[in-house]
């Protein structure tokens, strides 16, 4: 079997996780796909760190407005029922426990729950921005990553290495081969991703991982 | 967006359970919602922790009574979390007699407090009290060669806050001076119950105005303004 | 010498402390007074703690609204630049030194500085509202009293049996024989109001008094 | 209510001296005062402490330079407190050769920091950060079985920041998500300059709308947009 990178499958699987009326702050880059896939009869009010509730999608080429970006600084709307608010209050709604999930990209991920997605030190250091706020506060925690970075290394780890954007804090990781529960210290395989197998990715990924009795293939093709 | 569900007073108070922590907004009585506060004394529930800027009004002598005063008349809380209680007699003789706890709490401390609970934070180092019997019991930390009480995020069960407008969605603002503690209370609470004089549709209520954002706000109860 | 409780003295004097532009807040009752002696050509702009910059004066009969009261619940008006907030933004504004000068009643006052005005134990609890705060945070804060209580006691101390609404905060007492400032322990003597002397104050205040080498006769008949 | 003096920008940056702290409004430039900067990068002032979310961008093959960039690429900061520096390769060069240095705090820390400061607390305590590089140097406490860093307070000198509209006596109201850090920096600085796009006289603001209350703000200056 090969491995083919496939950033669809993830959005798409995250997607199904909320419910509606869902709270939602979705991280800058692989994260942002999820909200294109939300499942029609879910609504889910996306929250945007830089200071607003309501985080609708881009406008419409010449109706830009400046003032109007997203936290990758990206052009974006408002919904009807949005609301602008400062940092100290996005934050407030960030940490204070009023979001129900949060999306974050991943450099590493451990089966006890780290991410690391902020520093490589000595060579990349973009900084945590929102992100260990995020991992904090959010009810929810999902970690979206490819399985494998571009070497065809596990990116899911026993422990991660680079240091961490927040100890403990990953309630889910959804790659494109599976989708995982982080749970007394292991992965637990709850779904596995057409046409991989489970023993495909117990035999390919650098971590402990459990089978979960319910564990099914799920098909996102 | 998502609206949230509208119901009757008497329906709202019924998530109040027996011994809960409840928030009401106001100051003095202005900033209180009416109906929330007369359906929680029809109710009756006992052994209330309430958490208030004061105690509103209650005069022996003129047999004024309004707002939270009323439910302190009743005897519904077993403990009384605010930072003044000159304008009620009632929660003096009360405390003074040993049958309530009332705790006072200097006002921004209280602000502070409730917004540190709706924030997320354990609590805030503040100036205020060193040196007085607020101090009591507290950590003092040193930082930076000046004294800070460390006081501690006060989170509650249930917030009952008034708003001139709603919409659907939950969004509010205001009304002059009785926005006061209603904004941070939202914040710090389970489950937020708003009576509003005002109920618009999603859409509008512009988004630059909204103090209160509706991710905040889990109820929505029209005030009797509002017929 | 015969003693007259004169509140106006009180605040006509104290209303001379301030410069224009100065952002002020008056507690309830007499130090409410101050504001009706503000000298011509000085604008001062008070601070409402429950929530509103900008305070004005009481309505006209009928134009009276029940939100716009303040801090004691009176029915009071706005100002054109004024602007309303919540709590901790007007708590925030107070303790984080934005206020230039806050003016607060009395039960005792000592020459050390220390305030107790919100409680006499067993008898009278009615809370120290924002006055803690007040304390801590303005600029410069005025105990605002009349000299004696009604059973002819000094109401400036050597130091106060009440428990203290703040500790070594007061920078000014003006009282109706005289304005003090407080400075190393002591309080120093700058002004005695025409009729008193100032023998008359050193021998019946019970604190210490430091006459400062520029004392003067004030008249504020 | 007084009137606040308005003054070219070149006028207003020459309240920042050398070793200041200065904050600057904005989330990667927007809502970060234009034509300040430029002014203050004209000025040259150097051993500055730059406080704001970001570095905004700076792209070494685009040459893309803009708001703060320009003032990191100028050299102007002998230390930088941010949140984020993804954006500027230039921070990330001046750090990795040790020729500034950048300190990294969380977006929701660095609010609530500037917040305190803006507030007279001397700090929060916050769960962000437990269990990672942010913890060092911090004390840790243990606030009911949870531990949280003691956040201390982080004011500055000048504040320079961008409004949508103010009145004449400082009263601001923002554009948008261009609001951010904005509130937040003008309650946290002993000198707060505003760029406004629109100044209106006194009393021709809300006094419910205003987000920036005129006790924060000591002078305004007018965009280039206002021309």
């Amino acid at each position: 079997m090969e491995y083919t990178a496939n950033k669809e499958v993830i959005a798409k699987r995250i997607a199904r996780i909320f419910k509606d009326g869902d709270v939602v702050n979705l991280g800058i880059g692989l994260p942002t796909l999820v909200g294109n896939y939300v499942p029609a009869g879910v609504t889910i009010v996306l929250q945007s760190e830089n200071g607003f509730l309501g985080l609708g999608p881009a406008p419409a080429p010449g109706r830009e407005d400046p003032a109007l970006v997203n936290a990758g600084g990206g052009f974006v709307t408002i919904q009807p029922g949005g609301a602008f608010f400062d940092s100290a209050m996005s934050f407030a709604i960030i940490r204070g426990g009023h979001v129900d999930a949060t999306v974050l990209g991943v450099l590493e991920v451990d089966q006890k729950g780290n991410l690391a997605n902020y520093k490589i030190p000595g060579k990349m250091v973009p900084g945590m921005g929102g992100a260990m706020d995020l991992t904090v506060g959010a009810k929810i925690v999902v970690a979206a990553t490819e399985h494998f970075d571009k070497s065809g290394a596990s990116k899911l780890l026993r422990a991660c290495k680079l240091p961490l954007t927040a100890a403990g804090q990953v309630d889910f990781v959804c790659t494109d081969v599976g989708f995982f529960e982080v749970r007394n210290g292991t992965f637990v395989l709850k779904e596995y991703f057409k046409p991989y197998t489970v023993d495909y990715i117990l035999e390919k990924t650098d971590a402990d991982i459990v089978v979960d009795k319910d564990c099914r293939e799920v098909d996102l093709g | 967006m998502v609206a949230k569900p509208i119901i009757a007073a008497e329906k709202a108070v019924e998530l109040i359970k027996e011994g809960d922590t409840v928030m009401v907004g106001g100051f003095l009585g202005c900033g209180s919602p009416p109906a929330l506060i007369d359906a929680l004394e029809q109710q009756g529930t006992k052994n209330l922790t309430l958490v208030c800027n004061d105690t509103a009004f209650l005069n022996f002598k003129t047999g004024a009574c309004t707002h939270v005063a009323k439910l302190v008349a009743k005897k519904q809380f077993r403990k009384i979390v605010v930072s003044h209680i000159g304008t009620n007699q009632e929660t003096q003789r009360q405390m003074n007699e040993g049958e309530t706890e009332v705790v006072l709490v200097p006002q921004g401390t209280l602000a502070e407090r409730i917004r540190a609970a709706g924030a997320g934070l354990a609590g805030v180092l503040t100036p205020t009290g060193v040196g007085t019997e607020v101090q009591e019991g507290k950590q003092v930390l040193d930082v930076d060669g000046r004294k800070f009480l460390l006081e501690k995020a006060l989170p509650g069960n249930v917030a009952l806050l008034k708003a001139k407008k709603a919409d659907k969605a939950g969004n509010l603002v205001y009304d002059k001076a009785a926005r006061n503690f209603n904004p941070l209370m939202a914040m710090a609470c389970e489950t937020v119950i708003v009576e509003a004089d005002e109920i618009v549709e999603i859409g509008q209520l512009d988004p630059e105005i909204v103090v209160t954002p509706s991710v905040l706000v889990h109820y929505l109860v029209r005030s009797k303004k509002q017929g």
